[in-house]
């Protein structure tokens, strides 16, 4: 479905990837882990159409896309929960809803806000909170409930358990699995393999800019304890050890 | 005394209309719009063009912002539009060179004479209202700034449009990634805004002289409504209009030499003090 | 570019400068016309361009022999571009100088001038000061001064028997100056001054001073304002209907071109007039057929003005006969104007200002060809009434 | 700064006056005229952009300094007999002192509120200048006949000499311009304008430097308005105007804002559109503002942005060429 064909990014003067591919089908759930830095966060800027490319190639459903504009990502389906959320903090939590269907206003995906609401209750408990009123739990469910709502053929998370409550760490990871059954893609990007472990198909790690690793499920789980060393050695001082 | 509250309803309403435009350009595009003057007064010529050619004037109500919303729009995407990812200050530098060809333009097309348009026959005379006689045009007026007003509000606040606004206020790449081209938002926004400024210049018309350089006079009150208000802020813009429209109305019985300095001395002080504005009360806005 | 580009730039800059085509023609008796051309009174700079420019061309284009050739500058209603387009014109070598619009611009402007010697006609601003406490040896009025305004209508309040004054006074110098002198007056005919306004120059809302008013008991409203403010007052105070009830009248609050702004509210409306298009007398008549076959459109008070101060001065150069612009100030002081537009005008030595007879109009619906606010001449004074001999 | 620069600024500082007293020798009057009117303007033009310009405080309230700087020369010489020269100081300490206070309030507030805020005040300047303060300022009238400085006993009402006077103001101006960017004390500004956070942490005292800033600012703008004032024998409350500091804000952008040179060059530039499109058309405005938008939309740097930015190209294409060479030398 979406494809990265050795992809060279910068922030100005600065290179932020070299030669990095990634490549994610439907039903397919990608681990991205990396220290701080490592180029994570980037990779997915570039899928989500944030970052041009300086060169190399972005694909979707093979065809190469020209100039991918966030617009464009979004309605070919690709939906993207940035790092910070970026929850609207002038809208209630139900506009914050409301927003993503401006643009698709079918439900193509069958993704309803009533549903969105089902999969999490708390939302609909909030749902004349305003967006700056939230919690980062909170923040966290919208943004993903906000991204669902664009009928996504495939999400990237970044960091979606970040700073979370295990209690909520648990409904995401429950809504990643049931965003799973529908056949969507997911690439998502953490610092470690901890919540990913249980969900992903296919695993990469990075390190400044460049994929240090990546294997399947099978190969992760072969050679587990060598990717974990690799991700440990590479983590900063700060990086909880994987269990 | 009843009289002088209307009188300065109608005031603060057609400061209000004056400073809508510029206080959601500003919300929403974090743009200084200098030449919110130039197109109120192109919004006045216009409708003196239309008044002229077909002696009505509630058409000229009609075209006179949606021909400026055109306009303005234009502008956007022609002038705008390349300068956003630059510093703030080149978009109102770009404001101030729009000022300059647009009173060209305007002059040389309309010359440098007084225009007017007369008052339809239905808006026309005054009535009285308790010990005051206040014309009928007046009510017309606080009419058209409360529907204005209210429409705005309605806008912004119940529209699916209205909530990418707000959004788009915040985080415009984040709207991006829901689907919605926030350059087409900008656009929209801008053309709302002159068509604004427009409909105040239309609505004006009757009340003063339409010429070159009306619109250099209003620029300084558009500023105290917004900064009173809060910038971006239109509830704020009505409330802070309604408070300079009274000030007025009565400072014009009790203190008429000192308004002008006071309302400077209050605006420095809202800067000083509260610089995001008087009419911040809803804790879930930004001002 | 580097430096050396740059001082090129600057050189080839000058060097046009320098060669400008103006400077060449040493033969032409050149005027330096410093007028408002742009902004809200730049409609009064062209009037008064027009005026002048048929003044050199109703004698056939020359004085003394020499072609009269005009250069105009816009002063932007700015008294600081006024003097600096003034100085540039005088550098150039102009032989004389005509404008300015507003008072300011004229003041500062007499000082430079007069520094060089080059005589200045003031054929619109009223400013007591320019022949008064600021007069100068080089600058001369032709036009109306703010005492004869003001004699004028404290005569109207008169002879209109309005025994209570309400008074709307445009909040800046002049305004204040004239309705200090206006008061005065007004005691002495008997007025009583009910109450004053003082509303800030470019005032958008008056309905406040309107409702103040119509709650008065006064019988007149004299409103001593400017251009646009006066025309927001006019149209806002016709629509409650105020001329219906007292009698309003001022400085140049109304004419044909203030007409086209207020409309049918207008009818009614007295005011000065420094000049009007119907004034009876053959030299009158002949300019009108001229301006209107020109311009095709009736002249206003400022092109008529201009056309008078201009025709005057350059029959007294021409008088004159000799290159000298000390000759030509000198005689026009003491000059006498026979073939005004509005009858006779006098140069006073003594201050430099024009004694003339002045008139009061009121607005009625003009008839075809006159536009449709036309100004009924009501009143005439004569000079002796409106200027007293020189002290 | 790099010692380039700086020598350059230097140059530029000697090169700029002397240009502009050679080219006087080049024509009469109304070139006297001019040049004097560029080297004032300049002089304001260059007192801003110390705020705008190198750091980076957008203000549009300056027509306040410049104006009071003009009023004070006026009234001490007219009204209270004082002479010019000491007159000439007291601009320069007025226009100091409302900078200051301007500054004091800059630090409340910033960004944009803060250039709404310079409007408001320079508005409230103008309100008392022309309307409250009469008596003493000639209200909307201004002043007239204003005199000039005399300095050793030349005539200075002599276009000309007093234009080498300007000149001689202007040249030191540009000195200290000069000094200014060079000095520490300029490199701390220049960083406060690319990060205000970042040279707070680095220990420096921002609310004193900007306060100062405006200081210096104000009092060079109320030279340049005193030096106005004498140049065309008048003040008036247009000087105090919003559309007076909008006029130094569009000349200081035409010429390059940060740059050495820009103000002058942009100043120059306008003075020239007005004597020159203003002679052959009246519709330099509109000319004025299609140049300014072109300006803003392709040249962001000016005229001077856009020199620079062609001798960066130009230096970068001959290292490139040079590099190339000596692959290739090596190669053979």
């Amino acid at each position: 479905m979406l494809t990265l064909r050795n992809a060279d990014a910068c922030y100005g003067a600065a290179q932020a990837l070299h030669q990095v591919s990634l490549s994610a089908g439907p039903g397919d759930v990608l681990a991205l882990a990396g220290r701080n830095g490592a180029g994570k966060s980037t990779a997915l800027k570039v899928l989500a159409g944030h970052l041009a490319l300086r060169s190399g190639t972005l694909e979707f459903d093979g065809k190469t896309l020209a100039n991918p504009t966030p617009e464009m990502m979004s309605h070919l389906g690709v939906a993207y929960v940035p790092e910070d959320r970026q929850v609207f903090p002038s809208l209630s939590v139900r506009e914050n809803l409301v927003i993503s269907t401006v643009a698709h206003p079918r439900p193509r995906g069958g993704w309803t806000i009533d549903r969105v609401f089902e999969l999490f209750p708390r939302l609909k408990e909030r749902r004349r909170a305003f967006g700056q009123e939230l919690s980062g739990g909170e923040q966290q469910m919208l943004a993903i409930g906000r991204a669902l709502l664009c009928q996504p053929r495939l999400l990237l998370l970044d960091e979606p358990t970040e700073g979370l409550a295990p209690v909520v760490v648990a409904a995401v990871v429950e809504a990643i699995r049931e965003i799973v059954a529908e056949k969507a893609g997911i690439i998502i990007v953490e610092q470690n393999f901890t919540v990913p472990e249980a969900l992903a198909t296919s695993f990469s790690v990075m390190d400044t800019g460049r994929i240090a690793w990546n294997g399947t499920k099978a190969e992760y789980m072969e050679n587990r304890r060598d990717v974990m060393s690799l991700l440990s050695g590479l983590g900063s001082d700060a990086q909880p050890q994987p269990t | 005394m009843t009289g002088t509250l209307i009188i300065g309803l109608s005031i603060a309403m057609m400061l209000f209309l004056l400073a809508a435009g510029l206080t959601i350009i500003f919300g929403m595009l974090g743009v200084i719009n200098f030449a919110h003057g130039v197109l109120y007064m192109v919004g006045g010529f216009i409708a003196v063009e239309v008044v002229n050619q077909t002696g009505n004037f509630w058409l000229s109500l009609l075209v006179a912002p949606l021909a400026v919303a055109a306009l303005s729009a234009l502008l956007e995407i022609l002038l705008l539009r390349p300068l956003y990812d630059r510093d703030h200050v080149e978009q109102l530098l770009m404001t101030f060179g729009i000022i300059l060809v647009l009173d060209e333009v305007v002059r040389t097309v309309w010359g440098l004479g007084y225009h007017d348009i007369p008052l339809p026959g239905s808006l026309s005379g005054a009535i009285p209202v308790f010990d005051s006689d206040v014309a009928v045009y007046r009510l017309f007026l606080i009419g058209a700034g409360l529907i204005a007003g209210l429409g705005l509000f309605a806008l912004i606040e119940w529209t699916k449009l209205g909530i990418v606004l707000r959004g788009a206020m915040t985080h415009p790449a984040m709207v991006r990634s829901l689907g919605i081209p926030v350059s087409t938002i900008r656009t929209i926004v801008f053309a709302l805004g002159g068509g604004l400024a427009a409909l105040a210049g239309t609505i004006a018309a009757p009340l003063i002289p339409i010429q070159v350089g009306m619109g250099f006079g209003i620029i300084v009150d558009c500023f105290i409504v917004v900064i009173l208000g809060g910038l971006g802020n239109i509830r704020g813009a009505i409330a802070a209009a309604l408070l300079l429209g009274l000030v007025r109305a009565f400072g014009q019985q009790y203190f008429p030499e000192w308004i002008e300095l006071s309302t400077y001395l209050v605006l420095m002080i809202v800067l000083l003090w509260r610089p995001q504005g008087l009419f911040t009360f809803s804790k879930g806005r930004k001002a | 570019m580097n430096i050396f580009g740059k001082a090129a730039l600057f050189a080839a800059g000058a060097a046009a400068l320098v060669a400008n085509p103006a400077l060449a023609d040493e033969d032409a008796f050149r005027v330096g016309g410093i007028v408002s051309l742009s902004g809200a009174y730049g409609v009064i700079g062209e009037s008064m361009r027009k005026g002048a420019e048929l003044a050199a061309e109703a004698r056939g284009g020359t004085v003394l022999g020499a072609p009269i050739v005009f250069e105009w500058e816009d002063t932007e209603t700015n008294p600081q571009i006024a003097v600096q387009k003034a100085s540039a014109l005088m550098g150039k070598g102009v032989d004389m100088l005509f404008g300015a619009v507003s008072s300011g611009s004229t003041l500062a402007v007499m000082k430079v001038s007069e520094r060089r010697g080059v005589p200045l006609i003031v054929t619109l601003s009223a400013s007591d000061r320019i022949t008064g406490e600021d007069m100068a040896s080089n600058t001369f009025r032709t036009s109306n001064p703010v005492r004869m305004e003001n004699t004028m209508m404290a005569e109207f309040v008169g002879r209109e028997k309005l025994g209570k004054i309400y008074a709307v006074v445009a909040d800046y110098g002049v305004g204040r100056d004239m309705w200090d002198d206006l008061k005065g007056r007004l005691d002495a005919v008997g007025a009583e001054i009910v109450a004053e306004d003082y509303p800030p120059l470019g005032g958008r809302d008056y309905a406040l001073i309107i409702d103040k008013i119509k709650k008065t008991d006064a019988d007149g409203v004299v409103m001593i304002m400017t251009g646009g403010d006066a025309i927001t007052f006019l149209k806002q105070s016709g629509q409650v209907g105020l001329k219906d009830e007292k009698q309003i009248f001022g400085t140049m609050v109304m004419d044909e071109m203030m007409g086209e702004a207020v409309g049918d509210l207008s009818f009614g409306v007295n005011s000065t007039l420094r000049y009007h298009f119907a004034i009876d007398n053959e030299v009158n008549r002949a300019f009108v057929e001229s301006y209107v076959a020109k311009y095709g459109v009736y002249p206003d008070q400022a092109a008529g003005e201009a056309y008078d101060g201009m025709a005057w001065f350059l029959d007294v150069v021409e008088e004159t006969g000799v290159w000298d612009q000390q000759a030509w100030i000198k005689a026009f002081s003491t000059s006498t104007n026979t073939k005004s537009l509005e009858g006779v005008k006098v140069m006073r030595a003594c201050d430099h200002q024009a004694a003339q007879s002045g008139i009061f109009g009121k607005a009625i619906k003009g008839e075809a060809p006159h536009p449709n606010v036309t100004m009924e001449i009501s009143y005439q004074f004569d000079s002796e009434t409106l200027f007293p001999a020189c002290d | 700064m790099t010692r380039g620069k700086w020598h350059l600024n230097l140059t530029l500082a000697t090169v700029i006056p002397l240009a502009v007293i050679v080219l006087s020798f080049l024509g009469g009057a109304p070139l006297h005229t001019l040049l004097s009117l560029i080297v004032v303007w300049s002089i304001f033009a260059i007192g801003f952009d110390l705020i705008f310009g190198l750091t980076g405080i957008i203000s549009f309230g300056h027509a306040a300094f410049f104006g009071i700087g003009a009023y004070a020369y006026a009234v001490l010489t007219l009204s209270w007999g004082v002479s010019e020269g000491v007159a000439l100081l007291a601009a320069i300490l007025f226009g100091t002192v409302l900078g200051a206070l301007f500054g004091i309030v800059s630090l409340r507030i910033s960004g944009i509120y803060f250039g709404l805020t310079t409007l408001i005040m320079a508005e409230m300047v103008n309100h008392l200048i022309a309307i409250k303060l009469k008596r003493w300022t000639g209200g909307t009238d201004g002043l007239a006949g204003v005199s000039r400085p005399e300095i050793l006993g030349l005539n200075v009402y002599d276009d000309h000499i007093y234009l080498m006077l300007l000149v001689l103001v202007f040249w030191l101006v540009l000195l200290g311009a000069a000094v200014l960017r060079a000095s520490a004390y300029g490199q701390v500004l220049s960083a406060i304008r690319q990060n205000p956070v970042r040279a707070e942490q680095l220990g420096y005292d921002v609310s004193m430097y900007k306060c100062s800033a405006f200081a210096i600012s104000g009092g060079v703008s109320g030279l340049a308005g005193a030096l106005l004032g004498g140049l065309i024998y008048y003040v008036g409350p247009q000087m105090t105007h919003w559309a007076t500091s909008g006029d130094v804000l569009i000349m200081t952008v035409l010429g390059g804002r940060g740059t050495f040179a820009g103000p002058v060059v942009g100043v120059a530039l306008f003075e020239f559109l007005r004597e020159g499109v203003g002679d052959i058309s009246d519709h330099w405005h509109g000319l004025l503002g299609l140049i300014f938008i072109a300006v803003t939309l392709w040249m962001p740097g000016g005229v001077v942005g856009l020199i620079q930015e062609r001798v960066r190209r130009r230096r970068a294409l001959r290292a490139e060429l040079r590099r190339a060479t000596i692959r290739t030398e090596g190669a053979t």
